[in-house]
């Protein structure tokens, strides 16, 4: 699965992107947090507010309970700025 | 006619509504909102603003923005250009063009996808002052000001 | 910082907004309108379009309304151009900016200004079509407009 | 009293401004339209549809209630078709 971090999400994870073998049993994108936070430190101060955190993916806007699959892209973010 | 540009450079709104123009010969009204980087925040001066964003997503979802607004009013052209990269204060951030046969449709198209890009667009503003670095946090008027749209 | 001009040449709105910016350095946000001569009316070709106004009158009464809407939202600037004399399809007839701080307060004056124009300026619009000269008759689309404010 | 006349009533008067001795009996805009339209064809046809008449005094738009005085600019147009 090829994530992605934004803004402040990426500066405490520290990459902007990576690929990662996700286990079967991840199938949604709660789960796929809370198996991030598990890998370390600065996983777990981009996730501390879960309520800062928005996700896409595929490029599309999606809840918490959207589906993940193996092949998919799905970035982190916190609420957007642009404009 | 959509045109979407995610660009460092700047723009220019003559330009912009002259190509827009090119491509419609009977527009009767254009409306345009210019954003600009603004001299302070949180009382301090603002020294630099530098906007991150996801490429690739950021203009489809501003061209799935657009697209709604093409079904919802009647219009001739629609131009967004947004950069990225690092702005210094009163530098142009955004710009978006609605031309139409009618002022009111034009004028709601374009506060219809400001309000959207506000909160859909994925971009973000980090703010350089003299305490730091900050990001720029969401402001739930924006989350207001889209909503109204869905009423 | 009002500025209303009526003028036979036509006007740059790069040249407009760069004038409005350089009285106010922090302004965040300007909405524009353009409106332009459209290439036919009453399913005719148009040749020309002819704007004749009141001197004086147009003048104070514009101001008037640029007054209005200071007082109703927090703006950084205002600016009314608009042409008369002899005019042809694609001509820009009228330009109006607005600038705030917040995108929704230049939005809302811009929208407000060219509704009060249309029903309140001294303009009259006569064009010359095929079958001959007719002045443009007022529509009532346009008192409505204006109407919503006084809600 | 200095009359001023736009669009389409300029054209039925044939002049764009004149300035009259209006008696002292004509106290509002009604009035003056009604001596107006007096002083011939010109005058008739372009009050011929009052609806469709306009009136400023001093470069205020007013109502046909409104007074007139001897040294007022009162003008007359057809509704306002700028923008």
């Amino acid at each position: 699965m090829k994530l992605l971090y934004f803004a402040w999400l990426r500066q405490h994870i520290g990459r902007n992107e990576e690929t990662l073998d996700v286990p079967d049993s991840i199938a949604t994108v709660a789960q796929l947090i809370d198996w991030l936070i598990e890998r370390g430190e600065g996983y777990r101060a981009a996730f501390a507010d879960g309520t800062r955190v928005r996700v896409a993916i595929n490029q599309h806007h999606v809840d918490r309970d959207a589906r993940v699959r193996k092949f998919d892209e799905v970035a982190f973010f916190p609420p957007v700025t642009g404009g | 006619m959509i045109k979407i540009s995610i660009q460092r450079e700047d723009f220019d709104i003559g330009r912009e509504i002259a190509l827009l123009r090119s491509e419609h010969k009977s527009v009767g009204a254009i409306v345009s909102f210019t954003g600009l980087v603004r001299d302070s925040s949180h009382g301090e001066p603002l020294i630099t603003m530098t906007l991150e964003h996801y490429p690739g997503m950021t203009e489809r979802e501003i061209m799935r923005i657009a697209e709604n607004a093409h079904q919802r009013w009647n219009l001739d052209g629609l131009t967004v250009v947004h950069r990225i990269g690092e702005l210094h204060p009163s530098e142009q951030i955004v710009l978006v063009l609605a031309a139409s046969k009618h002022r009111n449709e034009a004028f709601e198209a374009a506060q219809f996808l400001m309000d959207y890009l506000k909160v859909r667009a994925p971009f973000w503003k980090m703010e350089k002052r003299a305490t730091g670095e900050h990001w720029v946090d969401a402001r739930s008027s924006d989350s207001d000001a889209a909503a109204r749209w869905e009423r």
